[in-house]
């Protein structure tokens, strides 16, 4: 199993991590969790939007019906990122310093002051796994991880994916648990890379490794999906010409 | 009526410094007419991007057309960073009221359907909303002890915006653009730059009418052929990748944006 | 995922006594979807109009579908009072909610949005105010001392849609008729009925998405040609002014609406 | 001017109180306020709508917009009827009788007790004019036709056309007065025939009749123009083939 690229097993952990959701949406900058979700629209009937995806199946505006379908309870799953994610699940899109005037400012909040809150199931996903990217604690909520008990807040965080590991967050503790560690990391670099205290299992196992089935799914039907609205992914990773 | 001008310049001349102007996000950048506001040396505008924006507002706040810039965020995208929106954020140069995407899309549509104020789930606990004193939170009338977020509505003076067509009656064409529609609404009165005039009355085939800006909203209207680019105009021209490119490597230094800046200004209607 | 069945009274079996029920006003009336409700002898239905409704509610009242009607306005229009509507009012055999236009189209949109609450103008000093408990005034929280009053979402357990087409992904095409959108939104699920099931991928014209309800919306979609007859649909049939006008004489007596509803109920299929 | 049907002249003289108006909407349900609406377009290029008309320049669903535009100012005349009309304006689409479980009950509010609010300048119209219709009270306001201080209220009646006279409508008085009485009827006539008080100045003039210019235009143009939605009105006030 040498031969699995380190993307090749996100996308089948992240689509584990989606089983059991009707409908999955993904953002337009996200190739890794828009294959997983292809994944598990392929597996398990799941509807999925990708905004900025040309495909009708997939056709996503990006725009208000979106966030009127995370409002209704209509999408299941969703994805966010940060320029820093905290041990709360606080994430950070707005920068580093002191707001307003940020020594580095990044682009806003998007629509996740609002999706954190709606869609039962988001799934953070950063590729690198730093003690810069993963605070004690975020210079800037952009979204909050936790709320206090009477906000109407039927969703929140699911889990982190990131290119070390796993984690899953437990919602009523407000901490993330190591879940499993990607082949050749271990707990301790984990923990190394990692700002933010979270509970550590005696033991964790490794990242599953795809079979062969989706594997064949991956490199496929999914690698030419992902083309669009995805083409250097698709080339950079499986070579699928735009 | 709809007053029909010559070019995105005579638009821009309607448009006074510190007045309020939205725009939408890509594609269909109102290019053309930014252009306009930054060769007529506009300052003070009240930004508002619904909901978010690119190139288009990080050249106006470059150029200095801009004090206040409401949004849900700014960048180029798989171009990096918006350089000169950065920059001004840095300095203090602009004002930034972060906002959320739906928040944004509420608010305008409170302005459009006007309501005095719109609430939205979410928000609460954010340093969004810890720094938007304009923003409330209070009791759901229907189930006291549940906090919720109200917005005013958004009605800014002007709405700035790039379409593929319009007629001679001013109804102005926006296929599933609809937040286009929504921006229209709520503006005081839309400023339109159009690929093409067209002679028909597009309000002629019924099936379509809901695509369309009603020339009651649009002020006035210019041809501006290839107004959006570098941005998309799907059906017509893609994203000119190279120019933003481009774009964003110049617009990384001031000396590189001004440099940009002044091949725009000394070249007046080179865009169009 | 839309489940496609074969009449609309495979749909209407999909409907608990007790739901509640939103159904849009003319043209494109459900009048298939009615029938088959009538005919499996529905009762007690909440019956939202949106915002207004003709003969199409008027039949649900007559044949003791309907517990309550929320509605603005119920009348044959140019052919006259809806007659078991009025006879119902007044015997008490329904609660009416009465509503106006703008009013439900704010509060169906908060139920679309997932709003807890919505706001609106007006209103204020009439006696549909006093007589809806469910509304309530409260200060302007922007500007107190100005009295506003907010409505709850409206969030029908079924819309019931009568539309021109749809595809095999369960999209179903609108046109402008956008409201039908709103309320296939709003609703916790959608039934619906359409003239003519295609082949096509609806959602393949990018220009014509907006005017789609998307199949996520749709939860079972039965072909029921002439479904809205004797109301129109625009571009395939018009309005039945003979068979609507037979109606309003029927309906004047509850013996001529049992004649009708008798010879509805003895020809089950004959309207498909 | 014997040959002046009372139609063209109450069509003239709505036209009359329509003058300034930029944007004028018309409800479907009445032809001689349409007929107006579309001579001050032709007179002073006030835009129309009008509910139901498929003719492009008019058209308008009488949806969502029509009413948002209202709220905007975009409105600036509009016309409603009453089954009851009273002395302080209020309107009645309701009923007679006590509510909910009325004697004679009626369609409902439609979006009266939201326009009445909002259009600066509400014309009331009613062919019957007789003690019935403008009693002293209506039995149920469906709209008000005045509010109390503090209520957001840039509209409001202006008028009220019948088949026997103009009244004009002092807001802040809560109150009509007599303007003209048409062609053959007296102040006496109206006051017998009226429920409510109202201001009878010493001397009413009589409903002006329309010059031979505004008559060719209704007589042509409008005339067809109305054909669509109004058929019926054309062919029988105007001899326009459908």
């Amino acid at each position: 199993m040498s031969d699995v690229k380190l993307e090749e097993r996100l996308i089948h952990a992240v689509a584990g991590l989606l089983s059991g959701s009707g409908h999955i949406a993904c953002g337009v900058l996200s190739p890794i969790p828009g294959a997983a979700a292809m994944l598990t629209a392929r597996r398990e009937g799941a509807r999925v939007s990708i905004i900025g995806s040309e495909l009708p199946a997939y056709r996503c505006d990006g725009g208000v019906e979106l966030f009127d379908q995370a409002a209704q309870g209509r999408v299941d799953a969703f994805f966010l990122s940060g320029g820093q994610i905290d041990g709360q699940a606080n994430i950070n899109l707005h920068g580093i310093g002191a707001y307003p005037q940020m020594d580095v400012r990044w682009s806003g909040a998007f629509g996740s002051a609002y999706l954190y809150f709606l869609v039962p199931k988001v799934i953070l996903f950063r590729l690198e796994h730093s003690r810069r990217v993963f605070p004690e604690r975020v210079d800037f909520i952009s979204a909050p991880g936790v709320s206090k008990p009477g906000v109407h807040r039927p969703g929140g965080p699911h889990a982190l994916v990131t290119n070390l590991c796993v984690m899953i967050f437990d919602r009523g503790k407000g901490r993330f648990r190591l879940a499993s560690v990607h082949p050749g990391v271990t707990a301790e670099e984990v923990r190394d890379q990692t700002g933010f205290a979270f509970d550590l299992p005696d033991h964790v196992p490794e990242t599953v490794t795809p079979g062969a089935e989706d594997l064949a799914l991956i490199r496929g039907e999914i690698a030419r999906d992902l083309a669009n609205p995805y083409p250097r992914f698709a080339r950079d990773v499986f070579g699928i010409a735009a | 009526m709809t007053r029909f001008l010559s070019t995105p310049d005579d638009l821009a001349a309607l448009v006074p410094d510190g007045a309020s102007v939205g725009l939408a996000k890509e594609p269909l950048s109102p290019i053309a007419l930014a252009r306009a506001l930054i060769r007529r040396g506009a300052r003070d505008l009240h930004l508002v991007t619904i909901p978010t924006a690119s190139m288009v507002a990080d050249m106006m706040i470059g150029a200095g057309c801009v004090r206040v810039v409401e949004t849900s965020g700014v960048t180029l995208g798989e171009f990096g960073v918006a350089p000169r929106f950065v920059e001004a954020v840095k300095t203090g140069a602009v004002e930034v009221r972060d906002a959320t995407c739906p928040a944004v899309y509420a608010a305008l549509q409170a302005g459009e359907k006007g309501q005095p104020f719109v609430p939205i789930r979410g928000i609460i606990g954010s340093d969004l909303l810890a720094n938007r004193p304009d923003w409330k939170v209070i009791d759901n009338p229907f189930a006291p002890g549940d906090p919720v977020v109200i917005l005013p509505p958004i009605r800014p003076d002007f709405a700035l915006i790039h379409a593929l067509k319009a007629d001679r009656f001013g109804n102005v064409w926006v296929g599933p653009r609809h937040e286009l529609k929504t921006l229209a609404h709520a503006a005081k009165q839309s400023l339109v730059t159009v690929e093409e005039i067209v002679e028909h009355d597009l309000r002629e085939d019924e099936a379509a009418s809901p695509n369309l800006i009603a020339s009651l909203y649009v002020a006035a209207l210019a041809e501006a052929p290839r107004g959006a680019w570098p941005t998309a105009a799907p059906g017509l021209y893609p994203l000119d990748e190279a120019e933003i490119a481009s774009y964003a490597r110049a617009a990384k230094t001031p000396e590189g944006f001004a440099a940009w800046l002044g091949g725009l200004e000394s070249t007046p209607r080179a865009a169009e």
